[in-house]
Formats: C-alpha cells, sequence, structure tokens
C-alpha cells in the first residue's frame, strides 16, 4: 500500500462504510469494524511513509492548485489521523453494545463513519474550501450524534450546537470569500506565498468562526449541553475528536497559510482567549453536580490549553528550540487529550450502563464495584491534570519550558493553573468513586472496562514514548516550528 | 571493623551491667533480679584497680575509655559504694513485688554502666551517652516506691536532668566544634580559648551542675534522694552526684570560672547545711548534707581552676564523701531494722560514718580535707574548716532525727537482729570511709597520714566538730517535739514556687509540679491551637505561604547574602 | 551494570503492576509477589552499594523529548534512600501482610503500595530533576489511594487534603524546574548547572518555589496541615509515609536542590541558607510543641514527623560538612525511627484497641516487644545515646555551631526537651501505670486478651528497633548510616 | 472594480447584514434557520462578485459556490428537522436562553452553560 492509496482509504473508506452501515443494518458495526481496521493500515503506512520519505502529498486526479484538490499528510497530520483512529476503535468496542435499538444504531454508525471520514479530510486537506466542506460534515454528524441522546435536554443541546455551528460556518466562508478575492487561491501554500490587505480581516473573520467550531472560549458555550447531553460513546467521539478539527484549521490558517500576518499581538489574544478558557472552563468544571457535565467544561478547558502555544511558536521565538518545543508539545497535548478524554467519556458510558446515573453522588463507591474502569478513570485524569507520566505530564512541560526559555513565563503559569484546576475538578469525581458505599450495579464485562483502561493506558504511554511523536511532529511542521532542537 | 582496642577489662566495666540490665528484663526472673545487682559494679572495681583503658572505634562516634586519676579515683569509689548498695539492696528488698523489683533492678544496672562509664570516658560522646544513661536511669531508683512523694520527686528530677543534659549537650558541641574532635582534652582546651568557649563552660556548668546538685541547680536532689529506697538513696547521694563532679573535673577548663564554682560552693555548703536543720525526715536532712558536701567540693574544684592545679584534692574529697554518705544512707536502713542493741550499734555506726564527714580527727574525712586543704589560701582553708561547724550541727541533728524516727516506728519482728547483707554493707563502706582515704594520702597529693597526729592538725580538726556540738546544745529548742513548729518541705526553692505553697496534699503538688508554668503552657497551648486550626486551612496557609516565600524572597534578595566560608575545595573533612 | 537502577526500579514497579490485577481472593500469589520483590530489590540494592562504593555510578536512559530524558542513576546520596527504602520496604510488606490478614481490597492497596515504593525508588535514583519531578508526582498519586483506603469519612477527607497540599506543591516545584531549565538548560545531578549567568531574583525565586514545593511534601510550617490528618491511613501506610515515602521525598528534593542544583557556595552567597535554617527551625519547634497537645497517638507522631523531617532540612541549611552529614543521617534515622514507633502505634491499635494516649496505660505488661521497641524509636527520637537520633543530633549541632548559628543549637536543645515531654508520658504509661480495668479503645478488647502474639507485626517493630540501636551504637562504623553519610557529604565539599 | 460587481457587493453586503442580524435577534428558531440562508445567499453572491478577478471567467467561484449551496442545503435540512424534534419534544419553537421570561430564572439558578 502506498501513500496515495492510504490516504484514499482513510477518505473514501468511511464514506463507503458510512453506506455500508446504512445498508448492513444490525451488522453495521461490522462494516465500521472493517473500516477501521483498514483505516489504522493506511494509517500505520502513512506514518512509516512519511517518516521514511517525509510528507506524502496527492493531486487528486492529477490536477494541482488552483484547481485540483491537493492532500497532504504531514507530521501533525498523520498524529491525529492516528489518534482518530485509536479513538474510533476503543469507542467501537463499547458503542457495539450501546447501540442496540434499531434506530440508534442507524444513525448512529453511519454518523460515527461520516464523522470520522470529515476529521480525515480536514486533517489532510490543503484548501480552505475543503476544509470547509469537511469541517461542516463533521458538524453536522456531530449534531446528528448529539440529537441521539436520550435525555430531554439533548435536541435543544443539539440545536443549539447547530445554530452555534451554522453562525460559525457563515463567518468563516466569509473569511474564505476574502482570500479568494485577495489571493485568487485557496490554496494553503500559495496563500503563504503572497500577500494582500485583505488578509488581516480574513484571517479574524475565518478565526472567529474556527473559534466557535472549536468551542474556544468565550465561544463555548454550546459544548458543555451537547457533549453532556449525547450518549456517552458519542461523547466521547465530540470531546476527544471533533474540536480538534477547528483547532488543526486553525493551525493551517495561523502558521501555514498567513504567517505573515500573525502579529505578536494577536498571537498573545489567541493564548489570552486559551488563557481564558482554561480557567473559566475549570472553574465552571468545578460546579458541576454530573460527571459529564464536569468532563465536558475540562473539555473545554483542556481546548484553551492548545491555544497558549500561538504566541510561544510564532512571535519572537519563531525558529527556536522553545517554538518546537511548544509546537510538539501542543499536539502532543492534544493527541494525549484525544486519548484520555475519550477514556473518561467511555467509563462515564459503562457507569451509566451500570447504575443508571451519571450524578456525583450516585457514583459513590464504584470503586469497589468497578475497579478497571475506575483505574482507567484516574489514570486519564491524571493525563488531563498534567501529572507525570502521562501525555499530558509531557506536553504541559515541553509548552511550560518553551514559554520559560522564550521569555513568557506567564503563558507557562497559566498551564500550572489550569493543571491545578483539573486536579480539583477530577478530584470530586474521583473522591465519589472511592467513597465507601457499593452501589448496586448491573454486571459489566470485564473486556468492556479494559476498554477505557487501553486508551488510558495510551495516554500514559504516549508520555514515555514521546519522542516518537516529536519526531512526528516535526515531519513537515513549518519552519516557525522546526527548532533545532536542544 | 575492630570491635575493641586496649584493655578488654575497661569494655567489660562498661557492657557488664549493660548485660545485667538486659538479664533483668528477663520476665521470668522477678524478685530474683536483685541477685545481679552486686555483681554489676565488679569489673568495674577491678578496672579501678588495674587502672587500663581501652576503646572500640567503631562503637559511637569512636568509644575511648582513658580514665584520668580523677576518674580512676571516683570509679573505684563508685564500684565500691554500688557493690556495698547492691549486696544491701539484696537484703532489704528481697520477696518484694517482683515485676517492680526487676525494673529496680533494670534500671540500677543501666544507672551504675552510665555511672562507670562517665568515670572511665576518654571522649566527649562517651560521656555525654554514659551521663544521659546515668541521669535518666536513676529516675527508675528515685519512683520506685510509687508513692505520691516519689513521684512528685521523680518528675521534677526528670525535668531538670533533661535541661542538664541539653545543657550539657549544647556545651559539648560547641566546644567540640571549636576543638575540631571529641577527645576530652582537647574539649576543655577549646572551653579555655575556642570561640564561644565561656558560653559553653557556662552550658557545661549547668548541664553538670544540676546533676551535681549545685545550688541553686540542686533543687530536686532534696527531694529525690529521700524518696528513693535506701540503698537507691546510698547511690543516688553517694555515687550518682559525683557524675556532675566528675564532668566538672574533668572537662572545665583552668580558668576564672572557678571563681564562680567557689561563691556558688561556698553558699551551698552553709546555706544548704542550714535548710537541713529545718528537715524532719534523716534522708531528707542527708540529701541536703549532700548538698552542703558538694559545696565543699565545688570550692576545691574552683580553686584548681583558678590556680591552674591538680584536680586531684577535689577528687579526693567527693570520694571520701561517696563512702560516707552511702555508708549513712545504708546506716538509716539498718537503724529501722534493727531493733535494741543491735539499734544502738547501728546508730553508732552513723555516727561513726557522720564524724568522718564532719572531719572529725584522725578519720578518713579528716585526711579528705587535709588533702583538700593543701592548696587553699588561707581564708579558704578556714572557710573549708568552718563548714565542719555546719556539718556537725546538721549531721548530729540527723542522729537525733534518726533515732527518734527509728523509736516512732518500733522494734520490727524478729527481734531486730539484722541480717548479714544489712549490716555488713554499711560497716564495710564506714570503715572505708575512715580509712582509705587515710591510706591513700600520698598517693592523692595530700601530706604524709602522720599530718593528721600532729597536735595542731588535731586541734583544728577537732575545734568545728566541737563548736558544732556545744551550738547545738545552745540553740536547741526546749520543750520536746511539740513546741517546734512544723517542718518545712524539702525542696526549699521549689517551694517558692507558688502553686507549690499552695498545694498541701502530696498528690496535688506532685501534679503542680509537673505542670511547671501551667498558665503559660495553657496560653500557648490555645494559641497554638487556635493558629493551627486556621493554618489548616488552606486558605490561610496559602496566604502564610506566600508570606513565607515573598518575604524570603524579598528578604534574601534585597541584599546580597554574606558568602560563609565553607571548607576550600578539597580540604577533607575531619571527623572524630 | 546501567542497568541495574532500572532493574531495581522494575522490582516494585511489575510488582505493582501484576497485583491490581490479581482477584481479591489470590492471597498467596499477591503475598509472595510483594515479599519476593522487595526481598529481590534489598538484594540488588546491596549489589548496587557495592558497585557504587568502587566509583561505578551506573547510569540508564530513556529519552523522552528532546531535553527531556528520563535518567536513571545511582550515586551515593541515591543510595542512602535507595537502600533505606529498599530496607524499609521489605519490612512492611510483612508487616503490611500481617497487618490486612484477608481483608477485602488488598490487591487495590498493595497495587498502589508497591507503586508508592517503586515512586520512591525512581525519585531516589532519579538522574536530573525533570526525571525527580516524574516520580515525585507519581507518588503523590499513587499515595493519595493508600491515605484513603479505608474510604471512610475521615480517611477520604485526609486523603482530600493530601491533595490539596501535594498539587499546589508540585506546581511550584514543576515552574521552578521549568524556569530553571528556561534558563540554563536541563538540569542533571551528576553535573550541577553553572548558574553563574543567572541573575540574583530569579534564582532567588527559583529556589524559593523548590523550598515551598517541597515542603509541602516535607510538611515544613506552615505548608505541614496535610500530615497529621493522613494518619487516618491504616498503619503500614502510615509508616511507611512517615518514614520513607513522602516526607521523606521532600526532605530528599531539598537535599538535592541544595547539593547537587545550586550547590552549598551558591545558596549561601543568595543568603538563603539561614532563612531556610529559621523555617526549619520553626518547623521542629511547632511539630513539637503541637505533638505535645495531641491526645491521639498517632496523631502525636504525626506531629513529631513534622518537628523531624525538619531536621533533615536544617541540616542542608546549615551549609557546613558535618550539618551536612547530621542532615543526610537523620534521613535515615528518622526513617527507621518513626517506622518503629508507628509500626508499635499499629500494633497497639491492631491488638489492644489502644489509640489515645490514655488507653495506653499498662500495655507494656501485655506487649513488652511492641513496647520495648516503642521505647527504643521514642528515645531515639529525644535523641538519647546510643540510639540513632543521637549521632543525628551531635551532628547538627556541630555543623550550628561550624556555620557559627548558635542559634540552632537552643533551638535543638529546646527540640529535644520538647520530644522528651511527648514521649517520655508515653512509656511512663506504657510501662509505669497500672492498667485501665475495662476494655479499651473502639471495640473493647479485655485487657487480659490483649496479646502480641503475631510475629508478622513485631517482629519488624523489633527489627527497626535493634537496627536503630545499632546505626547509633556502631555509627563510627564504615558501614553505618553515618559512615556513608560522611562519604557523601565529602563528595559534596571536595570538588 | 465594474459598476455591476459594485452592485454585486453592495447587495450581498446588505443580505449579509439583514441576516446576521435577524440571526441575533430572532428567538423563533425558524427564523434563524432563515436568517442563516440569508446570509448563505449574500455570502455566495459577494463570492461570486469578489471572485472574479477580471480575464475571462473563473471557474472556481462557480464549482465552490455550488459546493456551498449544497452544504448550507444540507445544514439547513438538519437544523430543520431538529427544529422540529424539539417543537414535537416541548411544544415550542425557541431556545430556553432566548426566552424573556425564563432569562431572569436561569441566570439566576447559574446552570446555564
Amino acid at each position: 500500500m502506498t501513500g496515495e492509496v492510504a490516504l484514499a482509504v482513510l477518505l473514501l473508506g468511511p464514506l463507503l462504510a458510512a453506506l455500508g452501515c446504512l445498508l448492513a443494518g444490525r451488522q453495521g458495526s461490522t462494516v465500521a469494524l472493517l473500516a477501521l481496521i483498514a483505516g489504522a493500515a493506511a494509517v500505520v503506512v502513512l506514518w512509516d511513509g512519511m517518516l521514511r520519505t517525509g510528507p506524502i502529498e496527492v493531486r487528486l486526479g492529477g490536477w494541482g492548485a488552483p484547481l485540483g484538490i491537493v492532500l497532504r499528510a504531514d507530521g501533525l497530520a498523520v498524529g491525529f489521523l492516528a489518534a482518530a483512529v485509536v479513538v474510533m476503535g476503543a469507542v467501537w468496542a463499547v458503542a457495539r453494545h450501546d447501540f442496540a435499538t434499531p434506530r440508534a444504531r442507524d444513525v448512529f454508525w453511519p454518523s460515527s463513519m461520516l464523522l470520522w471520514g470529515a476529521l480525515n479530510a480536514i486533517m489532510v486537506s490543503r484548501d480552505l474550501f475543503n476544509l470547509y466542506v469537511g469541517l461542516e460534515l463533521l458538524t453536522l454528524t456531530a449534531v446528528a450524534m448529539v440529537a441521539l441522546g436520550r435525555g430531554p435536554g439533548a435536541i435543544e443541546a443539539a440545536l443549539r450546537y447547530v445554530l452555534y455551528a451554522l453562525m460559525g460556518s457563515l463567518v468563516y466562508l466569509l473569511g474564505v470569500v476574502l482570500v479568494y478575492h485577495g489571493h485568487g487561491t485557496l490554496d494553503l501554500d500559495r496563500i503563504a506565498a503572497g500577500r494582500s490587505g485583505a488578509d488581516a480581516l480574513a484571517l479574524g473573520l475565518m478565526t472567529a468562526g474556527l473559534a466557535i467550531k472549536t468551542a474556544l472560549f468565550p465561544f463555548h458555550a454550546w459544548l458543555p449541553p451537547a457533549h453532556a447531553g449525547a450518549p456517552s460513546p458519542a461523547s466521547a467521539l465530540l470531546s476527544a475528536l471533533v474540536p480538534k478539527a477547528g483547532f488543526v484549521m486553525l493551525v493551517r490558517l495561523w502558521f501555514e497559510a498567513m504567517p505573515d500576518a500573525t502579529p505578536p499581538a494577536a498571537l498573545a489574544v489567541m493564548a489570552a482567549l486559551g488563557a481564558g478558557a482554561i480557567l473559566h472552563g475549570g472553574l465552571m468544571a468545578l460546579r458541576q453536580e454530573r460527571l459529564k457535565q464536569i468532563l465536558a467544561y475540562s473539555t473545554v478547558a483542556q481546548l484553551g490549553y492548545l491555544f497558549v502555544m500561538f504566541p510561544l511558536v510564532g512571535g519572537a521565538g519563531a525558529g527556536t528550540a522553545g517554538a518546537a518545543e511548544a509546537w510538539a508539545g501542543t499536539q502532543i497535548g492534544a493527541f494525549s487529550h484525544a486519548l484520555a478524554k475519550a477514556a473518561v467519556f467511555l467509563c462515564a458510558a459503562l457507569w451509566i450502563r451500570a447504575i443508571g446515573s451519571d450524578r456525583l453522588a450516585d457514583l459513590a463507591g464504584l470503586a469497589r464495584a468497578m475497579p478497571l474502569s475506575c483505574f482507567a478513570f484516574g489514570m486519564a485524569a491524571v493525563s488531563l491534570m498534567g501529572l507525570p507520566p502521562s501525555g499530558g505530564f509531557i506536553a504541559k512541560y515541553l509548552v511550560m519550558r518553551a514559554s520559560f526559555e522564550l521569555g513568557l513565563p506567564g503563558w507557562g503559569l497559566v498551564l500550572a493553573a489550569g493543571g491545578l484546576l483539573a486536579a480539583a475538578y477530577f478530584y470530586r469525581p474521583l473522591a465519589a468513586l472511592f467513597a465507601r458505599e457499593p452501589p448496586r450495579v448491573q454486571r459489566t464485562p470485564r473486556l468492556l472496562e479494559a476498554v477505557p483502561l487501553a486508551l488510558a493506558l495510551a495516554a500514559a504511554a504516549l508520555g514515555v514514548l514521546s519522542q516518537p511523536a516529536y519526531d512526528l511532529l516535526q515531519a513537515g511542521a513549518p519552519a516557525y516550528a522546526r527548532g533545532i532542537g536542544p | 571493623m575492630t570491635v575493641f582496642t586496649g584493655d578488654p577489662l575497661a569494655l567489660l566495666a562498661l557492657v557488664w551491667p549493660l548485660a545485667l540490665a538486659l538479664v533483668a528484663c528477663w520476665p521470668r526472673l522477678g524478685w530474683r533480679a536483685l541477685d545481679l545487682l552486686p555483681l554489676a559494679s565488679l569489673p568495674a572495681l577491678a578496672l579501678a584497680v588495674t587502672g587500663g583503658s581501652g576503646g572500640a572505634p567503631d562503637v559511637l562516634l569512636g568509644l575511648v575509655l582513658a580514665p584520668g586519676p580523677e576518674g580512676r579515683l571516683l570509679l573505684g569509689m563508685v564500684a565500691v559504694v554500688w557493690l556495698a548498695g547492691g549486696l544491701f539492696a539484696r537484703g532489704a528488698m528481697a520477696r518484694g513485688e517482683g515485676g517492680r523489683i526487676a525494673a529496680f533492678s533494670g534500671f540500677w544496672c543501666l544507672t551504675f554502666a552510665g555511672n562507670a562509664g562517665v568515670m572511665l570516658a576518654g571522649d566527649a560522646i562517651t560521656f555525654y551517652a554514659s551521663f544521659t544513661a546515668v541521669s535518666l536511669a536513676a529516675w527508675g531508683l528515685v519512683i520506685h516506691d510509687r508513692t505520691a512523694a516519689a513521684l512528685t520527686a521523680g518528675r521534677v528530677y526528670l525535668v531538670l536532668a533533661l535541661v542538664g543534659e541539653v545543657c550539657l549537650l549544647m556545651g559539648l558541641l560547641i566546644a567540640a566544634t571549636a576543638a575540631d574532635g571529641f577527645a576530652i582534652g582537647a574539649v576543655r582546651a577549646a572551653l579555655a580559648e575556642g570561640p564561644h568557649g565561656a558560653l559553653a563552660a557556662g552550658l557545661l556548668v549547668a548541664g553538670l551542675g544540676i546533676k551535681a546538685g549545685m545550688v541553686p541547680l540542686h533543687v530536686w536532689l532534696p527531694l529525690a534522694h529521700p524518696a528513693a529506697p535506701v540503698p537507691g538513696s546510698a547511690v543516688l547521694s553517694g555515687a550518682i552526684v559525683k557524675a556532675g563532679v566528675i564532668g566538672m573535673l574533668i572537662l572545665l577548663p583552668d580558668g576564672d570560672l572557678g571563681i564562680a564554682l567557689i561563691a556558688l560552693g561556698l553558699v551551698g555548703a552553709f546555706g544548704a547545711a542550714l535548710w537541713g536543720l529545718t528537715q524532719e525526715n534523716p534522708k531528707a536532712i542527708l540529701a541536703y548534707s549532700t548538698v552542703s558536701q558538694i559545696g565543699i567540693v565545688l570550692v576545691l574544684a574552683g580553686v584548681s581552676l583558678v590556680f591552674a592545679e591538680t584536680r586531684l584534692p577535689a577528687a579526693a574529697y567527693a570520694a571520701h564523701h561517696g563512702l560516707a554518705k552511702a555508708a549513712l544512707f545504708l546506716s538509716v536502713g539498718l537503724v529501722l531494722a534493727a531493733g535494741g542493741r543491735w539499734r544502738a550499734g547501728a546508730l553508732a555506726l552513723a555516727a561513726l560514718a557522720a564524724a568522718s564527714v564532719a572531719g572529725a580527727p584522725a578519720t578518713g574525712g579528716a585526711a579528705a580535707k587535709a588533702i583538700g586543704k593543701a592548696g587553699l589560701p588561707d581564708w579558704l582553708s578556714g572557710a573549708v574548716t568552718a563548714t565542719g561547724i555546719t556539718t556537725t550541727i546538721l549531721l548530729v541533728w540527723f542522729l537525733v532525727r534518726l533515732r527518734a524516727t527509728a523509736a516512732a516506728k518500733g522494734v520490727p519482728k524478729g527481734g531486730g537482729r539484722p541480717r548479714l547483707l544489712l549490716w555488713g554493707p554499711p560497716v564495710v563502706l564506714t570503715g572505708a570511709a575512715l580509712v582509705a582515704p587515710v591510706l591513700l594520702m600520698p598517693a592523692l597529693g595530700g601530706p604524709d597520714p602522720a599530718y593528721l597526729w600532729q597536735g595542731t592538725n588535731l586541734v583544728e580538726a577537732i575545734w568545728p566538730v566541737l563548736a558544732g556540738i556545744g551550738l547545738l546544745v545552745l540553740l536547741a529548742p526546749r520543750g520536746g517535739e511539740g513546741a517546734r513548729r512544723a517542718p518545712l518541705p524539702p525542696g526549699d526553692l521549689l517551694t517558692l514556687l507558688p502553686h507549690w505553697r499552695r498545694g498541701a496534699a502530696p498528690v496535688r503538688q506532685a501534679r503542680a509540679a509537673g505542670r511547671g508554668l501551667g498558665p503559660l503552657r495553657r496560653t500557648l497551648e490555645s494559641a497554638a491551637g487556635r493558629a493551627e486550626a486556621r493554618l489548616v486551612r488552606w486558605r490561610w496557609s496559602g496566604v502564610a505561604m506566600a508570606l513565607t516565600i515573598g518575604g524570603l524572597a524579598l528578604l534574601s534578595a534585597s541584599e546580597p547574602g554574606v558568602a560563609v566560608l565553607i571548607a576550600p575545595a578539597g580540604a577533607p573533612i575531619s571527623l572524630p | 551494570m546501567n542497568a541495574l537502577p532500572v532493574v531495581i526500579l522494575l522490582t516494585s514497579l511489575l510488582p505493582a503492576a501484576v497485583t491490581f490485577f490479581l482477584p481479591q481472593e489470590q492471597h498467596a500469589w499477591r503475598n509472595g509477589l510483594n515479599l519476593g520483590g522487595a526481598v529481590i530489590k534489598l538484594g540488588l540494592v546491596v549489589v548496587l552499594m557495592g558497585a557504587v562504593a568502587e566509583g561505578i555510578e551506573p547510569e540508564a536512559r530513556l529519552p523522552l523529548a528532546p531535553g527531556l530524558d528520563l535518567v536513571l542513576r545511582a550515586d551515593d546520596l541515591s543510595l542512602l534512600f535507595v537502600s533505606l527504602s529498599a530496607f524499609l520496604w521489605l519490612l512492611t510488606t510483612v508487616y503490611a501482610i500481617s497487618y490486612f490478614g484477608e481483608k477485602p481490597e488488598l490487591s487495590r492497596f498493595f497495587g498502589f503500595f508497591s507503586l508508592c515504593v517503586a515512586a520512591t525508588t525512581g525519585l531516589a535514583l532519579s538522574g536530573t530533576l525533570i526525571t525527580f519531578f516524574v516520580f515525585f508526582e507519581l507518588l503523590t498519586l499513587s499515595t493519595w489511594p493508600l491515605v484513603a483506603h479505608k474510604q471512610d469519612d475521615q480517611s477520604l477527607a485526609a486523603a482530600r487534603s493530601y491533595v490539596l497540599y501535594a498539587l499546589p506543591g508540585s506546581v511550584a516545584v514543576l515552574v521552578a524546574i521549568i524556569w530553571l531549565e528556561g534558563l540554563v538548560g536541563t538540569v542533571a545531578f551528576a553535573a550541577p548547572p553553572d548558574l553563574s549567568g543567572v541573575d540574583r531574583w530569579s534564582l532567588t525565586l527559583i529556589f524559593v518555589l523548590f523550598v515551598g514545593g517541597l515542603g509541602v511534601k516535607a510538611a515544613i510550617v506552615p505548608l505541614h496541615g496535610w500530615l497529621p490528618g493522613a494518619m487516618a491511613a491504616p498503619a503500614p501506610v502510615s509508616s511507611l509515609l512517615h518514614a520513607v515515602a513522602v516526607v521523606k521525598a521532600g526532605a530528599f528534593g531539598i537535599v538535592r536542590v541544595v547539593y547537587d542544583i545550586f550547590g552549598v557556595a551558591r545558596v549561601q552567597e543568595l543568603g538563603l541558607g539561614t532563612p531556610l535554617a529559621v523555617v526549619a527551625s520553626v518547623t521542629i519547634l511547632w511539630g513539637s510543641v503541637r505533638a505535645l497537645q495531641q491526645m491521639e497517638l498517632k496523631k502525636r507522631l504525626a506531629y513529631s514527623t513534622v518537628s523531624q523531617v525538619s531536621y533533615i532540612v536544617l541540616g542542608t541549611a546549615l551549609a557546613g560538612p558535618f550539618g551536612t552529614i547530621g542532615g543526610l543521617v537523620h534521613l535515615v534515622h528518622q526513617g527507621i525511627m518513626k517506622i518503629t514507633l508507628f509500626f508499635c502505634a499499629g500494633l497497639y491499635d491492631e491488638r489492644a484497641g489502644a489509640r489515645r494516649i490514655e488507653q495506653l496505660d499498662g500495655l507494656g505488661q501485655r506487649m513488652p516487644w511492641t513496647s520495648a521497641a516503642f521505647s527504643v524509636g521514642a528515645m531515639g527520637m529525644i535523641g538519647l545515646p546510643p540510639i540513632a537520633g543521637f549521632v543525628s543530633k551531635v551532628y547538627l549541632g556541630v555543623g550550628a555551631v561550624q556555620s557559627g548559628e548558635l542559634w540552632v543549637l537552643a533551638v535543638l536543645g529546646a527540640s529535644t526537651l520538647l520530644n522528651a515531654a511527648y514521649f517520655l508520658p508515653l512509656l511512663w504509661r506504657i510501662w509505669f501505670l497500672p492498667p485501665q480495668t475495662e476494655g479499651i479503645g473502639a471495640t473493647p478488647i479485655p485487657f487480659a486478651a490483649v496479646d502480641e502474639r503475631v510475629p508478622g507485626l513485631v517482629v519488624p517493630a523489633m527489627l527497626t528497633a535493634l537496627t536503630s540501636v545499632a546505626a547509633g551504637l556502631f555509627a563510627a562504623s564504615a558501614f553505618s548510616p553515618l559512615g556513608w553519610a560522611t562519604l557523601i557529604a565529602g563528595g559534596a565539599y571536595s570538588p | 472594480m465594474t459598476g455591476s460587481v459594485v452592485l454585486f457587493v453592495v447587495t450581498a453586503s446588505a443580505l449579509i447584514g439583514i441576516g446576521l442580524w435577524g440571526f441575533l435577534v430572532q428567538a423563533h428558531l425558524l427564523r434563524r434557520v432563515l436568517a442563516f440562508n440569508v446570509v448563505g445567499s449574500g455570502l455566495f453572491l459577494l463570492f461570486g462578485a469578489l471572485g472574479w478577478r477580471g480575464g475571462g471567467v473563473d471557474p472556481v467561484p462557480q464549482a465552490l459556490v455550488i459546493t456551498g449551496i449544497v452544504v448550507a442545503l444540507a445544514a439547513t435540512a438538519v437544523a430543520l428537522w431538529l427544529v422540529g424534534r424539539f417543537a414535537e419534544e416541548t411544544g415550542r419553537a425557541d431556545l430556553p436562553e432566548d426566552r424573556r421570561e425564563d432569562r431572569q430564572e436561569k441566570s439566576s439558578a447559574g446552570g446555564r452553560p
């Protein structure tokens, strides 16, 4: 399998699988599994090929930009592709048991495949419009998943989500129009080659639109009810993967398409929003009484971490080792957040199945009844708090170190504070799980409990094996983020 | 790893009683643990005779056992006193309550180990370790009877002993640092010349003075010595206080410090003797006598410091006092256990020992005084002679009270003929007190024994005794027991503490004494409790942490720190 | 040989990993696994000691990201700590197995227990600051379930306050580490960084952050609030917590920071030695005063730990050869003495139901071996010769005088008296007071039914008591903790 | 820029402005979806206008506009489906946070995301 084929598998496979799932009905999960296996193989091929030959680029139909569609798998993309396939696999394992009713099954499996396909497309697209299409597809499938939720608020949450998303799309698209007007192309590399007077405005518009889709503070209001209201396996997908698409697009926009239009002050604003997210999300998570709401607010906060990278990679530090550290740290943070957040949501899925509630008070004593999943939850929480040994820690460490190296310690301290907040809001569910009274639970197969554990262990392993991730992320990274390395 | 060097007997003298202390813990032993007591001091006695020295480089920070002449002399005395006391205890306490007797035996052996150790010590650490053992283990002897008075005494004793420990250790550490080693000689030199030498010496005087019963740190002594069982009192007064004395003799540097010792010694020598007259309990009277006699030892020691002379005379005086005082305490037990003519004989024995303490002519006491006075200036010599008057008065008062107490108690069952183990030890000790100093006079730097028989010297020895008796006859209250006012409680200075006076009942005294500075402590504790309650809350401790960090940062960053000299690169760290 | 540190780490990490998944009923497997790990570890540590004594310093390296290598490296300082933890881990495992018997949730307990020891080992063997931090945090995390093990309200509250204190401390440490590394690059203990180009303010603040962060674990006043509560944990946990793992980790960290990062000379130059000594002294006195007020045995012991651990910090702050030795050797001495006391406290609780001071009355008659061990521990804490604590005190005292800080002597003296004031009454009650007539404790155990016929609990206590006597009695021997500490200090004071 | 382009731009801007205003102030969900479509129309118009860079027909904007319309259509469909479901379930066509009478209560409860 060559890189081209692998890309094709990752883009077309999910779409075909979505169709297959619709047709297969009860066997939908089997079709999804086949697609996932193929996707996993494709990711392996891409990873391997990319490490050997550098980023893999494909021109669909042999047409180059501006007319043709260019796909490129660089380190960033492959990393997210890998994270996505792992999370998808784990979600598949749990969801197989969860979506038994025909209606849910018929919505969930095709949607999840479409979501995955859209995500893959966003990761490898090099064209602002293709990115837009991918993002819309992603959003709409995500909305559909939220609407699958059983609670009374699910539809409301889905509706709110779709309204925000529509707004975001419009604003983004407005920016795209301006870019096309200024550059006559939507290809990222060709945009980077020139400059246009409208760039700043376009950048602002697109950023705002993407910020809405990424749920960056203060545009995050839609996320908690949506992620908390969706069926738990779907929440895992939504929280772990979906916002990352917007983030990746922002990164591509700021650092690959328009590096000229991003002055330090603007970069600082992004980081400030991220800091706001960290603090606000953390504080709000502290106030919640339901586990899934805590996790959802945690996602808000964790997304904020990613934006602290902006002034560190760009600005004065661009091109230094510090920038490379911040770049790698942030992406590793995104991967480990994906793994760990999926793990905690899958734990929540199992617990809700077992006790029918995700109120903290009802969770009391679960550690005795379901030790494996509780352990998984603990491990994942450790990663999300940014404590060693975990990917979350490596991420925090690298970014913090970059901030100190570059003389911007404030951003590092925000991360530190965020870690404390995370510890505080994860402490409550952990303490509840550990409380004395064991609740009545329905038996859960051990194997099922092992799924979140595997994810949590993967998040932890990312901390121990972060060197490969770092090497991967350096492949095809923009020049600013390719430090010489210490 | 070298187990020991030098004379194995030196190590055995120390290890043997420790081993016996462990044996005493064997639960099956019960009261038979008393059999161990006489055995404890045998190797030490042998060592005092042979005069060996040794060490164990791996033990503690390098154990050195190298007694000087003072140490060897006192070691011999101490070994004899403990041997006699052990025999007496075997006779007097047999078939008591098993567990308690076993505990007593264990403490006994441990205390002796410490007592021998301070005499043997050739380094400050060994000295301190031994001192700790003798100080703290002696507490077990004090509280043996578990009466309210004993417990009070034990508590006061323990508190003061601990304070003494701390003072001693601090002083030793300062000196050892300056000396760059723990050898006694080096430590003494450092006290004289090293930095903070005066402070260290002051700490040492306080620490050792508490143990020795130096005024005004003697307050525990009149409480503790009477409270212990008779053999315990004997070793406490005869041997254990000498741990402080030997410390002063071997550690304190020559110099003006001696003047302070002389002053305190004189106050003790006269003051304690007079205060002792207020006491009714014969053992309490003896305890004050001990304080008084230690005062004389301090005078002698102070003189040797001031004039940079040998400490041997002071050691000799202390050694004689140990033998005689132990004999007196044992004779108290003997008198109370005897009846009829046996009692009269016992009283005579006590009178003999008392005469020796008072320095009556041709006794060991006179010899000891002669040795001591050899180097004294005239006015001091006169003062020491004059103590003979007060000592005589006090000891006669002691004999009077002893007779009265025995009479009040009546004749014990069994006709009153005491066992050999009861009368043998006091007789031997009295004999030793009378004879040994005379025999050893030349060896101890005194004049020839013939000196004692010269006319002027005989007169000088006898007039204070006669004067004392005469004064007593003149001043003795007439009109029998009832006319005398209520006796003052023992503990003199302690009784000045407000709650001590308030609490009439001994139990209340015990509580009050233990509380010490009650109100202050309560205030402090509640303040600490309140502060703690706040500090446990993160809000407060967070502020405190921020303040600490900020304060530290500000303080240390605002001005450059003084670069403290550290050991230059490559310089080896010298270790003892 | 270079793999040896890793193997030593694995001897507790692997049992931890396996134990988590053992079914509760597999007592034999679990016990065998833990004991086996502990024994092998002790053996390997002895081998390692031999190697290090010959001047070999094995090092294993796992690169994580550029500038971020996990380095395990054995030098003499780390060995001091590792050997302590390996020895005490073995005894505590024996103790814990007897203590818990066949109670529930043991797989979880022993899993975290081994993890905790693995973290301590890793922390001791860390070759770089960041490695140290990784294990430091692992320690925080693995201790939490141990403190909360009983899962009652008290334990959960204690665990909560533990985390509440520990995590901000960790953040402070992390910020300090990263700040420092941002200034001078990756910091390895083997090659102290060159700080000459860094301004005073930054260095001072970094130092303060280090001490503040590590001080939470070392229970430096006013950051000690979590420790007394943590005594709610089961006895083996308290033993390990107070003697080896958490509290010591903090103290060890401070030692590392002072000696292997800043260097004594620079700490003095920055004027930080004396303030640190003041903080340590305040802690020593405050902990003692508080201990005096406690009527619960384990709480009293806990406050005693607060006080005693700061001896280590004090020795470090004194910045002279003797102070260094005193601090380092107290790291070991305090460990073996305090673990003895906690073993015994656990025994009193388990066998006699005695938790409060007044419930100890007369227990010496029924539990003589326990009480003997307890007495040794208590007297060692006071600093009575020839028990180990005495040696520490002597060296600290000499160190204080050497550094010209005479007031420290007064602190040591006051601390001795306070220690005596809160330990001696315990001994008095145990040995001299008549037993209480009715049953004592929460679950009345008739006095006559009290016994100590559980070798698994008594023997470890006896062994640690004997060790603490031996450590003091044979202090001058080259193989004693003192000898080892002298060796280390020799390294710190020569180029 | 030719006059017709200006006209296009002005019209498009007007549409976008009207749509955005409607989207922001209208509580009724159907109106919001409509407003979205109005903005969308304006956008595509603008795309057509600004995408013309002289020199004949540019196929790219045309392709993109067509794609965009399809996407917008899909989004509208999903939104309308949800509005329908919401109305079925709650009998209302506006979200709680947009209801004036509920806002007071919600904000005091503090639970609203």
